[in-house]
């Protein structure tokens, strides 16, 4: 009888069989770095807008506090959004016809509102409330990051579920004194440890994993 | 030495292969139905209307992804229906080849070889069926995969204390194991059709599935070793499958559904429907190619006497509980039993008696086990029977249970008997493929059955090398 | 544009829709409703009314505002539970609105009008969108509660079936093309003064209205003003006028009734005041000790009513017997009639003796209300005994009517049809109404029509009437337009439009001034005549709070004492031949005006739980002398009409009554309420509006496929809806609870109890006052975004009403006690759903909620296999409209609207209760007892649902669960329910209790 | 001497009987290096050549252990640990519900042990190898029964071994290239 197979078949088959163990492995943890890319997650992708816009022009440089924009993050669920007519309080005089300017001009001309592209979106099924983690001494960087240093904005956070229990679950460890909740320069102090266990004592702050805190 | 065929007191005339086979009329005889390169007729036939009933599953499926559960009959209060009777069913069905392969080796019942691989192929495609059900009734299939433990970026994780999920490890568990000890039972027999094909193409197809195997003494040690161990773990795997599929209604509260008679009752039922399917396979199958050398008789009696066996376990199932809603003086219980009987579902239940208690009880005769038609129609009245057990429990259960004002009716639609009808296509399918390209008997554990031919002057008739 | 965000959201012009949300923002337009929203008083009187952030101001707010800044946004707000992620658009205000934070809801006080009679309601409003109506807690006719067609009301203004443009014989045209078309065609009237102008409305309870249109015939002095409402209350006005010689407003007191009687009517849960007279109803109902006296209620009807289940003697009578009973108990009160000759069977004649004892033992506090559809003489009788057991002035009291103008509807068409036919008519301006369905068969409304020159029908939809008439206008919806009405007393009630006409419709005030060529919008209209009604003072002061209250200060009319003129006559002496139709409007649809509600039609009739059709319903017996069954369809032929509709067989219906209700087998009702169900009004006669004797019945071969929504009437003996009679309870108090249960029933396990911290919410359920109207249905539909699943899935048992009212039966099919049992999950400790789900898609919350989450569900149903009270619904198909645009506008942003393959149940309204948490938490409180009170809960009339903290043992829920009559459902296994029920009590008059 | 270097030196018998004598024969002769072939399992041969340790059985065993520890801590650290939630009032560590897939686990780390052990210990798969090199050896599979003894055996000599094996009564001996 002939041999069918050539000597190398041997090793081979071997390997193919012992590496095909790695192989699914290997697949597993591709798909599992993949949807936490930023290809999927979207972090760190500077999103273009039909103006320009800087926060870091705007809060570095002009040093405007959050809320001048964004007015309802202390009393509702929606932070806000600026109306057209809040850009023309000041660009009416500053770089009054900067041709950048012009859509921001033209939607205060026509009524025609500026399209803003969403930076931060949660699934439709997940019910954030702004007002109650400000009042709870959650910073607006510990979730956008340090908007002061983006030209354009970008999402410095996943957003997913795990990412959201990292905080529900201590959040000692993320919790500031509410007076520096607007701050983009605050850093935890070294006994964040202490601080943070003093404020959700203080602030009575729990720790809400049910369900339908955040899904109904 | 087990090379002996049972002779002796107490074991019947009948023996289990035909005198006058040697190791080489024997291999040659079931390897030439694979490596024939004539395929009869009657296959054909078969795998067309077999192909042809696959295409109504595809169909029910596509219709069902694409609109919805909605197409189904399914509705509050009968949230499960023909999906989940079909799942329990196919399941039930593939219980008889590990069965058969693993606890009657351990029970050393040589009886076994000539249909074990058969079966294992038959309990391998039952499970596939299965295996659709449980996905195809889900709202939204292609969440599926939150069934299994995984680190998603949710944080949660499955909930095992869901039968679901009990059944979700089982059945995998079980497909998987029942494929490796299947896989493990054909190596040889690779071999050998590696050796024995002709064309160049077969043998390098067979000869990778047979990971050149040689028949090397230490090999077939460890091989030894290895089949008997899974044997030992297949054996207690098979029953705890149908155990757990039962908790899926013993665990809940619906009064029907809430027994614990349900785990030892379901697994009886179990052997009963798979060695009932294994009989409809056999017969016509053994007939067709001319088998009944080494499928005898004696095959057929022994599991018609599984068969007639297990059904009494059955019966004692339903009786147990038509006592215990009775005993347990739980008026809910009391009211199912009586509307299972009596209800809008009544004939169902009284069909199933009759399939499954009334006729199998021809089998106390010889004389039916001894007429093969006969015996086929039986197999194939105790398979519609268990279908009807399953159709029984789900609904009846389900449909009238503690709030008059909530009850309902439930009534199937096109899309549920396509996929129905579908599945068996399915099966059959995968069936006729086995049986054209795999060896449907194991060739090496039949040589061990065959008397030795002793070099000695007396040799046994056909003896001695075939002419090369 | 945010096409890109919305598959599937094509089609809606968003330029458009921005326009209209725009327009709100005009300033004279919106100056008064933000002085609504952001007076000092508004909040004042807000804080006055409610602990502070009660849901009904501050309603939940959630992330969804993104969405609602504008319009075009908006169709994103139907969420679905899966779980892709579009990029989408968020598009800000140019110009922000003064009163609107975005993502708080605000809520405006306006009223809604329906059968002659208006009822003050709060709106809640998301950005501009009215997406839910409460009751307004000030208003004597609601009293915060709702019923079940106001809480519907606001899917009509959504309809996408609504008409959307003028049309001149059904080409799109213009108003200001209407406008001039009926100048000219005024002028080139052949008669002088007018004369060829008619003018018919419905019951006009709108002063302004009223004004508009006598300054009209001021006008046009040969003019006529005709009402017709198909559901008219002429009986009541005709019987006032034989007692009093004059058309008064009867206003029942009933919590100062110790004992009712109801001579057919239904005041519980229809008519004028019903939301009230339920209100008070149950407070005499409820036992805080088994000493507490109960009312007593006795019912005397042909075919069964709601309040006829509530009451503790139900005597069945043919329709006709109804006046002769009455007549027989007026003169066992020693009232004198004329002529009497009634041979009682033992049994009436037994009730009658009873109940005249009953009464005669509590003048002064006993009350006869008759049927709104029973003869002029029932109700003259009614006033008769009344009077005779001192009730006047206690529990009955009488104003000036509230329509502005009483006419005997059914005459005042009669005449205009004679007129039409006549020739005299060149005119006619329909406002509302839809006159050539409903109009009488035996009225030849539609032929007549025909006759004249110049016919403009202004209406919600392009209905019967508009496709007969020259001109059909789009109506504005009652949240769209501004308007007032009065109340069941009279109180005025200024409606305000929470949303600009979404297609361009208007109100009659607007076509009013149009004939009056004074061309005003219609907020300076209802603003300009009560400017004119008010003498002196300071008016804008008036005005603002009437706004903010939703009512007018001391509007209500005064009561007045008319003199008696009653004679009463001798009885009519007809021998009753063959059997008795009786109409009545529908429950759901109620004249047909409902038709196109999606959420109505699928609203299972309190009685029947039939959806979306009517039957011919019957008594068992008839039904099974004649051989029928439910769904055979039988031939009704009735005053030489013929009509086939399917029977229904009702128990506790009178034998020998066919009962039909008004509203269906319309034809161009709408996408929903065309071609569904039988028309009962061609069997109608202007004789006999509310049925007759003399109705023959053949069976037919026809059968035809009623979907009802519980097949099983009966409790099988089971223990669910537990009653006893005061006496019993008296004698047993403790006969609600389970043997050798203490509390919620708690079993013995081997598991060690779960411990709940903080909040533990929980539900109580009375069953004394529940009356099974229904509102609470409606208003979780509602808040929760409940689709609406059609006849077809009903059919096979797949509604989705997350919570849905039980009707058993107990005792004989012929006179039945009815008993209604809310049902809604039940939000059990040890929830049987939970440990089966795979996935953990329904877990605890930390606070004792049986949480879904919608977005981890697989569809297993396993969860509502193992959940003993079915309360748990699954979304078989994609049931949700998300296709509509419109209908994306009214959904509560606060509640994922789920998708195909998912399963959803009641979730304690978490959305409201997550708000009033974060509330409470930024004012660094705890919530309150009564902050958060559930949809169901708030729009009950009888205050029947409790929702509250039980770990607060002051809670006004605790005390109920710690009340003798508490009982859990199915407690045997050790389910733990949160949701609890009062056990149901009977009041029986001893005198008639044996036989 | 013999020529061309060879892999070893292979007998063909007729019965199994036949083929334990000779390797009892063989292995008391002193040959160690050697392999017998046969077409289905014969009980005492591979004793019978000298092969006795089979690790098998405690692999799989080590396997099941391991498999089971992984099955109930996986469940545990979901329900109790990770994401501890109130699941119908049930005690997070609901040991009882956890024990049916604990024991699914088992069986399949278990049978996989079992089977990939069996052939890692086998050196399979192994397509090539040298005796498939001899012509008749294709019977091995079919009917026919082969001693092999190996060149690489210290006692190996072509000539002797080939008397030797043709006395203990093979039909036939032949030599296999390498």
């Amino acid at each position: 009888m002939a041999q069918i197979f050539h000597r190398s078949t041997n090793v081979l088959a071997k390997v193919s069989i012992f590496g095909a163990v790695f192989i699914l492995a290997g697949i597993g943890w591709a798909v599992g770095a993949f949807v936490r890319s930023p290809y999927v997650s979207g972090v760190g992708v500077a999103v273009q807008q039909p103006v320009p816009f800087s926060h870091k022009h705007h809060v570095a440089d002009a040093g405007i506090d959050c809320r001048y924009c964004h007015t309802s993050v202390e009393q509702s669920s929606f932070a806000g959004i600026p109306p057209t007519k809040t850009c023309m309080n000041c660009h009416a005089q500053l770089w009054a016809d900067a041709p950048m300017l012009e859509p921001v001009r033209e939607s205060y001309r026509t009524g025609k509102p500026i399209e803003w592209v969403r930076v931060h979106k949660v699934a439709d099924f997940v019910y954030f409330d702004h007002s109650i983690h400000v009042k709870k001494g959650m910073a607006c960087v510990t979730c956008h990051g340090r908007v002061d240093q983006m030209p354009l904005t970008w999402r410095v956070n996943t957003l997913y579920m795990e990412w959201c229990l990292e905080c529900h679950r201590n959040p000692e460890r993320f919790v500031r004194p509410r007076e520096q909740v607007f701050s983009m320069t605050w850093t935890p102090p070294a006994d964040q440890a202490a601080l943070g266990k003093k404020l959700v004592a203080e602030y009575k702050i729990q720790r809400l994993e049910s369900c339908s805190v955040c899904h109904r | 030495m087990a090379t002996h065929p049972e002779t002796g007191p107490g074991m019947p005339s009948t023996p289990i292969v035909t005198p006058g086979y040697t190791y080489a009329s024997v291999t040659d005889k079931i390897s030439v139905i694979v490596l024939s390169g004539t395929t009869p007729l009657s296959w054909f036939a078969g795998f067309l209307i077999a192909f042809g009933l696959l295409q109504a599953l595809l169909l029910g499926i596509g219709w069902t992804v694409v609109f919805g559960l909605g197409t189904w009959g399914i509705n509050i209060p009968v949230g499960w229906g023909f999906a989940i009777v079909n799942f329990v069913w196919w399941i039930g069905i593939g219980h008889a080849g590990t069965l058969i392969s693993a606890i009657l080796l351990l029970l050393r019942q040589q009886w076994r070889t000539s249909i074990n691989r058969f079966a294992e192929a038959m309990t391998l495609f039952a499970v596939s069926c299965a295996g659709l059900f449980p996905l195809l009734h889900m709202g939204r299939p292609w969440f599926g995969y939150w069934m299994f433990p995984y680190p998603s970026t949710m944080a949660i994780w499955p909930q095992t204390r869901s039968p679901l999920v009990w059944d979700v490890f089982a059945v995998s568990t079980y497909a998987t194991v029942s494929l490796l000890f299947w896989y493990v039972g054909l190596i040889p027999d690779l071999a050998t059709l590696r050796d024995r094909a002709k064309a160049r193409a077969l043998k390098i197809g067979y000869g990778m599935l047979a990971l050149g195997w040689r028949g090397s003494a230490q090999h077939w040690h460890r091989y030894e070793t290895a089949y008997l161990l899974l044997a030992g773990l297949a054996t207690p795997l098979v029953l705890s499958v149908h155990t757990v599929v039962s908790f899926d209604f013993a665990t809940s509260l619906v009064p029907g559904w809430h027994t614990t008679i349900f785990p030892p009752y379901f697994v009886a039922g179990a052997i009963y429907s798979g060695f009932a399917m294994v009989l409809t396979l056999t017969i016509p199958i053994r007939w067709l190619y001319r088998l009944d050398d080494f499928i005898t008789m004696r095959h057929l009696r022994n599991m018609a006497n599984v068969m007639l066996a297990t059904g009494l376990m059955v019966a004692y199932g339903y009786l147990m509980e038509i006592f215990f809603a009775w005993y347990s003086g739980n008026p809910f219980e009391m009211f199912m039993m009586l509307n299972r009987m009596t209800g809008p579902y009544g004939p169902f239940y009284w069909a199933l008696i009759c399939c499954n208690i009334l006729v199998p009880q021809l089998l106390w005769s010889e004389r039916v086990k001894a007429n093969v038609p006969l015996l086929f129609l039986i197999a194939l009245v105790v398979n519609v029977g268990m279908w009807l057990e399953r159709f029984v429990i789900v609904i009846t259960s389900l449909h009238r249970d503690f709030l008059p004002s909530a009850w309902g009716m439930y009534y199937p639609t096109w899309v549920d008997w396509a996929i129905f009808v579908g599945s068996i296509g399915l099966f059959l399918t995968m069936l006729f493929l086995f049986i054209r390209v795999l060896p449907m008997i194991s060739i090496f554990e039949m040589r061990t059955i065959l008397p030795s031919p002793k070099p000695r002057p007396a040799a046994a008739p056909g003896a001695g090398p075939a002419g090369d | 544009m945010s096409h890109d965000a919305m598959p599937g959201h094509d089609g809606i012009d968003w330029g458009e829709i921005r326009r209209r949300l725009a327009e709100r923002q005009g300033p004279e337009y919106w100056r008064s409703l933000d002085e609504v929203a952001d007076t000092p008083e508004f909040q004042e009187l807000l804080h006055r009314e409610f602990p502070e952030g009660a849901t009904e101001w501050t309603d939940p707010v959630g992330r969804r505002q993104f969405l609602q800044l504008m319009g075009a946004s908006l169709a994103l707000a139907g969420l679905t539970a899966c779980s892709s992620q579009p990029s989408d658009k968020i598009v800000p205000y140019v110009r922000a609105p003064e009163e609107v934070i975005p993502g708080k809801p605000l809520f405006f006080a306006t009223a809604v009008t329906l059968g002659g009679c208006s009822v003050g309601v709060l709106v809640e409003s998301h950005q501009g969108r009215p997406t839910k109506i409460e009751g307004n807690p000030l208003h004597p006719g609601s009293l915060g509660a709702t019923d079940a067609l106001t809480q519907a009301s606001i899917l009509g203004l959504y309809d996408p079936d609504r008409s959307q443009v003028v049309l001149r014989t059904g080409t799109p045209s213009t108003w200001n093309a209407f406008v001039s078309g009926l100048a000219t065609q005024l002028d080139s009237g052949t008669q002088p003064q007018g004369g060829g102008l008619r003018i018919l409305t419905e019951t006009v309870v709108s002063p302004t209205l009223a004004a508009q249109l006598q300054a009209v015939l001021a006008k046009f002095p040969a003019a006529r003003w005709h009402q017709f409402e198909p559901v008219s209350r002429d009986t009541v006005r005709a019987g006032a006028r034989l007692a009093f010689g004059e058309t008064v407003n009867t206003i029942h007191r009933v919590e100062a009734a110790d004992v009712i009687v109801s001579l057919g009517s239904d005041f519980l849960t229809t008519g004028p005041g019903a939301v009230r007279y339920a209100r008070e109803f149950a407070s005499r109902r409820r036992a805080e000790t088994p000493a507490t006296a109960l009312n007593r209620l006795y019912a005397i009807e042909a075919t069964p009513t709601l309040t006829g289940g509530m009451a503790d003697h139900r005597l069945v009578v043919r329709p006709d017997d109804l006046e002769s009973f009455a007549r027989g108990l007026a003169v066992r009160l020693g009232i004198e009639v004329g002529g009497h000759s009634w041979r009682p069977t033992p049994e009436q004649a037994k009730w009658v003796d009873a109940l005249a004892r009953d009464l005669a033992a509590h003048r002064g506090a006993s009350l006869v209300v008759a049927g709104d559809e029973q003869s002029p003489a029932v109700h003259l009788l009614a006033h008769a005994m009344n009077r005779a057991l001192e009730n006047h002035g206690r529990t009955v009291v009488f104003t000036d009517p509230i329509e502005a103008v009483p006419v005997d509807q059914g005459e005042s068409l009669g005449q205009l049809v004679a007129d039409m036919q006549a020739g005299k008519v060149e005119t006619l301006l329909i406002l509302g109404g839809n006159p050539v369905y409903t109009a009488p068969a035996d009225v030849p409304f539609a032929e007549a029509l025909n006759k004249v020159a110049f016919r403009a029908h202004l209406a919600l939809y392009e209905d019967e009437t508009s496709a007969l008439c020259h001109w059909h206008l789009p109506e504005a919806h009652t949240l769209e337009g501004w308007s007032d009405g009065r109340a069941y007393d009279g109180t005025v009630s200024i409606q305000q439009p929470l949303i600009a006409p979404l297609y361009g419709g208007r109100t009659a005030h607007e076509v009013a001034s149009a004939l009056l060529s004074d061309p005003r919008s219609g907020y300076d209209i209802v603003r300009d005549y009560w400017k004119s009604q008010r003498r002196s003072g300071d008016f804008e002061t008036v005005w603002r709070k009437a706004l903010h209250d939703g009512l007018i200060a001391d509007s209500a009319l005064p009561a007045k004492v008319p003199t008696w003129k009653g004679v009463i006559p001798a009885a009519p002496s007809v021998a009753p031949q063959g059997l008795d139709l009786v109409f009545r409007p529908d429950p759901a649809v109620w004249d047909g005006r409902f038709a196109n509600n999606g959420w109505l039609q699928e609203l299972p009739k309190p009685l029947t739980k039939l959806t979306w059709d009517n039957a011919a319903l019957m008594s068992p017996a008839a039904a099974e002398r004649l051989g029928v069954q439910s769904g055979d369809v039988v031939e009704l032929t009735f005053a030489g009409r013929r009509l086939n509709a399917p029977a229904w067989i009702l128990p506790g219906q009178a034998d020998g009554t066919v009962t039909l209700h008004l509203g269906y087998g319309r034809t161009q009702a709408g996408r929903a309420g065309s071609g569904i169900g039988v028309n009962a009004y061609l069997l109608r006669t202007a004789a006999a509006p509310w049925g007759g004797s003399g109705l023959t019945l053949k069976t037919t071969s026809a059968r035809s496929r009623l979907a009802s929504t519980q097949g099983h009437q009966t409790m099988q003996g089971r223990n669910l809806v537990r009653m006893a009679t005061a006496e019993e309870f008296r004698k047993h108090p403790d006969f609600a609870r389970d043997p050798g249960d203490h509390g919620a029933g708690h079993q013995p396990s081997f598991y060690p109890a779960h411990k709940y911290e903080g909040y533990a919410w929980g539900m109580a359920i009375d069953l004394n006052a529940c009356t099974g109207c229904n509102a609470c249905v409606m208003a979780c539909q509602s808040e929760n975004n409940s689709p609406v699943v059609g006849k077809a899935e009903v059919l096979v048992g797949r509604e989705m009403h997350w919570i849905r009212v039980d009707r058993y039966y107990k005792g004989g099919l012929e006179a039945p006690e009815t008993v209604h049992q809310p049902v809604l999950c039940m939000q059990c400790e040890n929830a049987p759903c939970e440990p089966v789900c795979p996935v953990g898609a329904t877990v605890h919350s930390s606070e004792g909620l049986n949480d879904m989450v919608y977005n981890r569900c697989v569809g297993t149903r396993y969860c509502s296999n193992n959940c003993p009270y079915k309360v748990r619904h699954f979304n078989f198909l994609q049931y949700a409209d998300d296709r509509t645009p419109s209908l994306a506008l009214l959904r509560n942003p606060n509640v994922t609207v789920r998708s195909r393959g998912v399963m959803e149940k009641c979730t304690y309204c978490v959305q409201r209760i997550n708000e009033a948490r974060i509330q409470a938490k930024t004012h660094d409180r705890d919530i309150q007892d009564g902050e958060v009170i559930t949809a169901c809960q708030a729009a009950c009339p009888s205050q029947a649902i409790v929702f509250g903290n039980i770990n607060d043992p002051k809670s006004r829920v605790s005390q109920l669960k710690a009340h003798p009559l508490n009982y859990g459902l199915l407690t045997e296994l050790n389910t733990r329910p949160r949701t609890t029920y009062l056990a149901r009590l009977r009041n029986p008059n001893p005198a008639l209790e044996q036989g | 001497m013999s020529t061309a270097p060879v892999y070893g030196l292979l007998a063909e018998f007729d019965a199994p009987e036949e083929l334990v004598a000779a390797g009892e024969r063989a292995y008391a002769d002193g040959y160690r290096r050697l392999d017998a072939y046969t077409p289905f399992p014969v009980h005492g041969l591979a004793e019978a050549i000298g092969f006795r340790t089979n690790r098998l059985p405690l692999l799989v065993l080590i396997a099941g252990i391991v498999g089971a520890g992984a099955g109930f801590f996986s469940q545990y650290y979901a329900a109790v640990i990770d994401y501890p939630l109130n699941v119908g009032g049930r005690p997070l560590n609901s040991w009882p519900a956890f024990i049916p897939i604990t024991f699914e686990v088992t069986i399949l780390a278990a049978a996989a042990t079992a089977v990939l052990g069996m052939l890692a210990l086998n050196g399979l798969p192994q397509p090539y190898h040298p005796v498939f090199n001899a012509p008749r050896f294709a019977l091995a599979t079919r009917d026919r029964f082969f001693l092999c003894i190996e060149a690489t055996d210290p006692r190996f000599d072509s000539e002797a071994t080939r008397k030797f094996l043709e006395g203990l009564g093979a039909k036939e001996v032949t030599d296999v290239e390498p």
